[in-house]
C-alpha cells in the first residue's frame, strides 16, 4: 500500500466513470466534466507512475494538485487542485496516516474548494459529497472508530449528498445558468468526488 | 503602465478581445490567457500566471475573466505567484470586453492600478440602449 | 425558442461567444454579425439584419452588442427589418460575453422573449471575485 | 449642377481629407475615421456614378445613405448613413432645394444622428458641428438670406463649433474613454461634417 497505489485507483476509477461524469454534465452544465476530469489524472498518472515507490503522500499530493491544474481546464481543475494541494499540508512529515491526519487533510481539501470557489453547502456543487463527508468523518472519530470505519461513513454520507444534490437549486457553477431547471439532476462535481473518496476506501479496505 | 491580462475560456474572445483594446492604446502591454493548455474551451491556471507575469512591468496589472471558472484560475494562478507580484495583481469585478477595452485605454494613460481597476469596475454601468 | 444574435467589432468575439454559448445550450440558434462588410474591426449594420432575419423562428430575438457604435448599428438594423419583426428584436442591455452565455440557456430552455432579455440584463450584476 | 455632382465633390473633399481626420481620430479614438469615411465615399461614389444624370436628389441621398451604412464600419457608419437617409425625407419630389428646404433636411439630418446616437450638443461629436450650423442657418432664413448666404454661415458656425470640441471633454463615442485626455483635441465628425459643409458650399457657390 503506497501513496502511488491510491492515486492510481483513484485516478482509474475517475477516467472510468469519463462518459457517466460527462453525462451528468451535459444535463446541468456544458457536458465535460468527465473530459476533464479523466485528462486531468492521465496526465497526474503520468506525473506520479514516475515517482519514486517511496515518495511520501504529501509530495503525491502536491503533484496531484499541479498535475489537475495543469491539465483539467475546466473549474473542476483549480477546484480539485486547490483541494488536493492542501490537502498535502496535514500529512507533510507524516508516514503513516490515522484518523485525525485523515480527517485534517479532508477539511483542509474543502477549505481550499471554499477558497477557491466560495460555495457554501446547500449550493449543488462537489461540497454537497465532501462537506458531510467530513462530518460524518468527524462523528466517526468522536467515536472512537478506526481510519476505515470513519472513511466508510465518509463515503456514505458523500453518497446521500450525492442524492441530495438531486433536489435543490444551483447556485454556483454553470448549473447556476438553470435556477430551476437544475432540480432532478445530480451534481458532476459531487458525484467526481463521491467516487474519488469510494475507491480510496476499496483500496484501503 | 499597468499591464492587463484577459482570461477567456475562448481563444476567439481573449485574441479578439486584445485587438479591440489594442485599437484604442496600440503598444500597450496586454497579454492573453485563452483557452486551455491544449486550445481546448477552458481555461489554464499555468499560462494565466505566465501572463501575469509577462504584463507586470512594475505598476501592476489588471486581469479580466470570462466565467466563474475562469475567477477560480485567476484566484489560483495568484496564489502561485511570487507574493510580491500578487498583492499588485487584480481580477477586476468588471465584463471583460466592456471592461477590458476601458481598462486598457485608462491604463495608457498612465493611470495608477487603482484608477485602472476602477475604470474596468465602472464599465459595469455602460449602457446599450439602440 | 427565442433566437440570439451577437454583434461585435471582432470576428473573433463574436465567434467565440457563439461558441461560449453553445458549449451550454447545443444547437440553438445563435448568429453572428462579428466585424465590418470586409472582415476588419467594426461593425456592418446589414449583416446585423440578416442575422437578426436568420434568428427569428417566430418567438423573437436577443441582440447582444460590445461596444456604442455597435449599439448604433443594431438600432439601424433594426430601423430596416420588417416592422412587424422589428417589434419582437430586442436589443439586450448586457455585456456581451456574461449576457450572450446567460441568455442563450435561458432561451434554450423555452423561456419567453422578456425572461431571455431579463437574464441577459441579469449578467451585469454577475459578480467575479476571486 | 446636379445632385449627383455634388455628391462627387463631397465625397471627393472628404476622400481628400482621409490621412488628415485618420490622424485626428488616432489622438483620441481608434484612429480609423479618415479611413472609413474614405471607404464609405468611395463606395458611394460608385454608386451614384451608374445612377441617370438627372436622377432627383432625395434618391441620391438615399443611395449615400445606404452606401455608408453598407461600408464605413465604424460609428460614422449609421449616423451619416442615418442622417442622408432622414435628409432624403424633406427633398422628396422636389427638383428645386430652396433654403426653407434645405434647412428642414439639415434638421432631418441632425436628428437622425440624434436618434442613433442619444447625443446632445456639448459632447464632443459630429453634432457640435452640425447643431451650430443648423442655428446659423435659421439665422439666415429670419434675416431672409439666400440659400447661399445662409449655407455660408452654416459652414462658419460648424468651423467654429469644431474649434469649440478642442475646449470640451468628450461624453460620447470612443473619445470618452479619454475623459478629460480627450481636451485640447478637435472631434474628427465634427471635422468631416464640417469638411462635407464646406465642400458642398464650395460646389454651390
Ligand atoms: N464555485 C464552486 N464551488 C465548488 N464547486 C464548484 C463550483 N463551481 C463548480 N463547481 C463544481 O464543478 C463541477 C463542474 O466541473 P467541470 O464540468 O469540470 O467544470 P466547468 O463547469 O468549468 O465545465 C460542478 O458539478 C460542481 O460540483
Ligand atoms: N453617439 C454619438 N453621437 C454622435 N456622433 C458620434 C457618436 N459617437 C461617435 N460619434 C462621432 O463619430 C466619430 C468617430 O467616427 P469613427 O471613427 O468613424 O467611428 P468609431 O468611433 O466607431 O471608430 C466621432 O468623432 C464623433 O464625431
Ligand atoms: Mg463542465
Ligand atoms: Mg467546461
Ligand atoms: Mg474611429
Ligand atoms: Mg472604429
Amino acid at each position: 500500500m503506497t501513496g502511488k497505489d491510491a492515486v492510481k485507483i483513484v485516478g482509474q476509477a475517475v477516467i472510468e466513470k469519463k462518459m457517466f461524469l460527462t453525462d451528468l454534465d451535459q444535463a446541468i452544465g456544458d457536458g465535460d466534466h468527465g473530459i476533464n476530469m479523466a485528462r486531468g489524472f492521465e496526465s497526474v498518472l503520468q506525473k506520479t507512475e514516475v515517482l519514486p515507490d517511496d515518495t511520501d503522500i504529501s509530495s503525491i499530493l502536491k503533484t496531484v494538485g499541479m498535475g489537475l491544474i495543469s491539465s483539467v481546464g475546466g473549474a473542476s481543475g483549480p477546484l480539485y487542485g486547490t483541494a488536493f494541494l492542501r490537502a498535502a499540508g496535514p500529512c507533510k512529515d507524516k508516514t503513516n496516516i490515522d484518523a485525525n491526519t485523515a480527517k485534517a487533510m479532508l477539511d483542509a481539501a474543502i477549505k481550499g474548494i471554499q477558497d477557491r470557489g466560495k460555495a457554501q453547502k446547500g449550493e449543488k456543487t462537489m461540497l454537497d459529497a465532501l462537506i458531510p463527508a467530513s462530518e460524518a468523518f468527524a462523528e466517526g472519530i468522536k467515536a472512537d472508530k478506526t481510519l476505515l470505519e470513519c472513511l466508510s461513513s465518509a463515503v456514505q454520507a458523500a453518497q446521500d449528498g450525492v442524492e441530495y444534490t438531486k433536489t435543490i437549486i444551483a447556485t454556483k457553477g454553470r448549473a447556476s445558468y438553470l435556477a430551476e431547471r437544475s432540480i432532478g439532476h445530480q451534481d458532476p462535481g459531487a458525484t467526481s468526488a463521491t467516487i474519488m473518496l469510494t475507491a480510496l476506501y476499496n483500496y484501503i479496505k | 503602465m499597468v499591464g492587463i491580462v484577459i482570461v477567456s475560456h475562448s481563444v476567439k474572445i481573449a485574441e479578439g478581445v486584445k485587438e479591440l483594446a489594442l485599437q484604442m492604446a496600440k503598444g500597450h502591454p496586454v497579454f492573453t490567457a485563452g483557452g486551455t493548455a491544449d486550445g481546448g474551451i477552458g481555461t489554464d491556471p499555468i499560462r494565466i500566471q505566465e501572463a501575469m507575469e509577462a504584463a507586470n512591468s512594475g505598476d501592476g496589472v489588471v486581469v479580466m475573466a470570462d466565467l466563474g471558472s475562469a475567477v477560480m484560475s485567476v484566484g489560483l494562478a495568484k496564489e502561485m505567484l511570487d507574493p510580491d507580484l500578487a498583492e499588485v495583481v487584480k481580477l477586476a469585478n468588471a465584463p471583460i470586453v466592456e471592461g477590458a477595452i476601458a481598462a486598457t485605454v485608462e491604463a495608457s494613460m498612465g493611470s495608477s492600478l487603482e484608477k485602472v481597476l476602477q475604470t474596468a469596475h465602472d464599465a459595469r454601468n455602460m449602457d446599450k440602449i439602440d
